[in-house]
C-alpha cells in the first residue's frame, strides 16, 4: 500500500494523475479503474481534515465508480441521463496533465527570479486637489456597501462548500432507510424520480455500500434488463465458507 | 511616423499605468493602425535595451529589461515580488495560454474549485478580470502587464507555442473496457459475487 | 559594452532623479570611462526619440522630448480631471471608513490590487501617504483634510452610517484548513458511504 500525504495535490485531477503515474499506468479507462480504491481512501482522509474540498473530489468519485462498476455492469447505463455529454474522464486527466507541463514552465520562468520594473511618476508641484465632482459622500457609502456585499459572500463560500458535501452524504442516507423497508426493489425506481445526473450516481453508490454491508443482493435476469434489489439472504450465491470479516460496517 | 513614434514613446514613459489602444488614438491624434505600428516597431527596437515595451491585455507600458533585474533591484533597493504556490501557477499557466477564460472553464481544467487562488492572483495584479460580453453577469479573466513584469517577460507571445510545450502529453484513442477486464474483475471468491450476472453480462 | 548600456537605461528610467557618474559605477560596477561611452551613446541615440538624455549639472536622467509636451500636457492634464473609476472610488471608500489603512489590507478587503487606484488618488490630492506605526517600511493611507472639505465634512465620522459600517468591515480569513470547520456540520459516524467501498467489493 502506498501511503500518501494529505493535502499535497491541487485536486481530484492532480490526486488521480499522481496514483496513476506512481504506479507508471497509461491514462486510461482502466488505469481508472485501478486506482480507483486508493482515491476513496484519500477522499476518506482528506474528509476528516478538510471538509471543504470534498465536493470536488466527490464528483471525480462518483465518475470513477462508474468507471468501475461499468467493468463489473457493462449494461448499467448511468450516462444515459445526462443532458450532455460528458467529457471523458481520460480526456480532461490529459488536459489537466498538459496545463501541468505548461505550469512546470511558468514554474521556471518564476524561479528565474528576472523582473522587470515600471517607473512611478513623482510630481514637483506638491499636493494638488483635483477632485471628482461627482463623488460625494452617498457615493462612497453606496461604494463601501457593495465592498461589504462581496466580503460577505466571500465569508459564506466554505460553508456553501461543506453543506454540498453533507447533502450528498444525507441523500446516502435516505436511500438506505427506503430500501431497508422493502422486500425488493427496482433500480429503475429508484432512479426514475432523479432530478440530475449526480443523484443517479449516488443512488447507484448507495447501492454498492448496501451489497457490501450484506444487507442487499441484486439481481440481473438479462442484459439491459433492469435490476432488481433485494434484501440479502445467505442462501444465495453466496460460498458457505467464511468470508473474511468486513469490519467496515457501519 | 517618426513622429508618431516619438510621441508614443513619451506618453508610455510618463503614464503611471498601461496605456490602451484607446488612449493612445486619443492622446496622439491618430489612427489605430499607425499607431499599432509604431508599437511593434517600439517593441522590436527595444529587445535587448534597458528599457522594454510590455504588451499584455490590459494595455502597453514600458519597464525594465528583466536582464537586469539584480541591478535594478538592488539600486531601488526592493525586493524581488515573490514566488508563486503550485495551485496559483497552475492556474495562471490556464490563464496565460487561454485567455480570456472564465472561472468556470479554469475550474473544469483543473477539477477543482479556484475561487482562492484566482482571488491571490487578482490581489498581486497578476491578472485581471473583465466582463464577458457573452454573458452579462460572468467575468473573464486575463494576464497584466504585471504578470509580465514578474515573469521577465514582454508579451505572452514570447512564451512557448503550448501545442509544442506540451507535445508529448497526447490525446490518445481511449479504449473501451472489453469484457476481458471485466471478467478479470470478477472472482468469484469475492464478496461481489452477490451481484448475480449471467454468463452474457460479460460477453 | 552593450549590456553595459542596457543596465544604464534600466537604471535611468527607474531613478525619480537625476544620477551621478559616481552612482552609476556602483550599480553598474563597471568603470567610469566604459559609463561615459554608454552615456554618450545613449544621448545621441536617443536624440530623435520620445525620451531624451539630459545631461544636468547634478546628474543623468531621461525625460520626455520637449517637441512632445503640448501632447504629454493634454495627457497628464486628463488624467487629473477624468472622473475617478469605479474600482478607484472603491479604494477611496475603504479607506474613508477604515482609515488609517494599508495598502495589504485594501487588497485583501477588495480582493484586487490596488495599487494604479492608489496612486490615481494620490496624485489627485484625495489621499496621502503617512508613515505605518508598526512597520518602518510601510505606509499607511488616509483621506485628506482637503477632501473632507470638498465633502463638507470634517472628519470621515461624519460620513455616512460611519459607526455602523465601520463595524462591519473585516478583514477575510483565508478558509480554514483544520478540521474545526469540517466538524461543524459533519457528524463522524455518518461518514459518507461512497468512500467506504474498500477494494474487494468491486474485484
Amino acid at each position: 500500500m502506498t501511503q500518501i500525504k494529505i493535502q499535497q495535490f491541487e485536486g481530484p485531477l492532480d490526486l488521480l494523475l499522481s496514483l496513476i503515474e506512481q504506479q507508471q499506468l497509461d491514462i486510461t479507462q482502466i488505469s481508472l479503474a485501478h486506482v480507483t480504491e486508493q482515491f476513496l481512501g484519500y477522499v476518506k482522509e482528506l474528509e476528516k481534515i478538510d471538509a471543504t474540498q470534498i465536493a470536488d473530489y466527490l464528483g471525480i468519485a462518483a465518475k470513477l465508480l462508474v468507471i468501475k462498476s461499468k467493468a463489473i455492469l457493462p449494461s448499467l447505463e448511468v450516462e444515459s441521463l445526462d443532458e450532455e455529454p460528458e467529457e471523458d474522464l481520460t480526456e480532461k486527466l490529459l488536459r489537466y496533465k498538459q496545463f501541468k507541463e505548461a505550469a512546470k514552465y511558468f514554474k521556471q520562468l518564476d524561479a528565474r527570479g528576472l523582473q522587470s520594473f515600471t517607473r512611478t511618476r513623482v510630481f514637483s508641484e506638491r499636493i494638488n486637489f483635483w477632485p471628482d465632482p461627482a463623488v460625494t459622500s452617498g457615493t462612497l457609502r453606496t461604494s463601501i456597501g457593495a465592498v461589504l456585499d462581496s466580503l460577505k459572500e466571500l465569508d459564506n463560500l466554505p460553508k456553501a462548500k461543506i453543506k454540498e458535501a453533507i447533502s450528498i452524504q444525507e441523500k446516502i442516507q435516505t436511500l438506505q432507510t427506503k430500501l431497508s423497508g422493502q422486500i425488493e426493489t427496482k433500480m429503475s425506481d429508484l432512479i426514475k424520480n432523479a432530478k440530475n445526473k449526480e443523484e443517479v450516481i449516488i443512488t447507484f453508490l448507495a447501492l454498492l455500500e448496501l451489497i457490501k454491508q450484506r444487507m442487499f443482493s441484486v439481481n440481473q435476469n438479462e442484459l439491459f434488463t433492469d435490476i432488481t434489489i433485494t434484501q440479502y439472504t445467505v442462501s444465495e450465491t453466496e460460498p458457505q465458507e467464511a468470508e473474511p470479516e468486513n469490519n467496515d460496517i457501519i | 511616423m517618426q513622429e508618431l513614434f516619438s510621441q508614443i514613446e513619451s506618453l508610455l514613459f510618463v503614464s503611471n499605468k498601461p496605456l490602451t489602444l484607446k488612449q493612445l488614438v486619443k492622446f496622439t491624434d491618430s489612427n489605430e493602425a499607425d499607431i499599432k505600428q509604431a508599437l511593434q516597431q517600439l517593441a522590436s527596437d527595444r529587445l535587448e535595451r534597458g528599457v522594454v515595451l510590455l504588451d499584455a491585455p490590459d494595455g502597453y507600458q514600458l519597464a525594465t529589461n528583466s536582464a537586469n533585474s539584480e541591478i535594478v533591484k538592488n539600486f531601488l533597493n526592493a525586493d524581488l515580488r515573490e514566488g508563486l504556490t503550485e495551485a496559483t501557477v497552475e492556474v495562471l499557466a490556464i490563464i496565460g495560454y487561454r485567455q480570456p477564460i472564465s472561472k468556470a472553464e479554469i475550474e473544469a481544467i483543473r477539477g477543482v474549485n479556484s475561487q482562492y487562488s484566482l482571488r491571490a492572483l487578482l490581489m498581486r495584479g497578476l491578472i485581471e478580470k473583465i466582463p464577458n460580453p457573452n454573458d452579462a453577469r460572468g467575468s473573464l479573466y486575463q494576464v497584466t502587464t504585471e504578470f509580465l513584469q514578474h515573469m521577465g517577460i514582454t508579451s505572452v507571445e514570447e512564451l512557448p507555442d503550448f501545442a509544442e510545450l506540451v507535445a508529448k502529453i497526447q490525446l490518445p484513442e481511449t479504449p473501451q473496457i472489453n469484457s476481458e477486464v471485466a471478467a478479470e474483475g470478477l472472482d468469484t471468491n469475492s464478496e461481489v459475487a452477490v451481484i448475480e450476472i449471467s454468463e452474457e453480462d460479460l460477453e
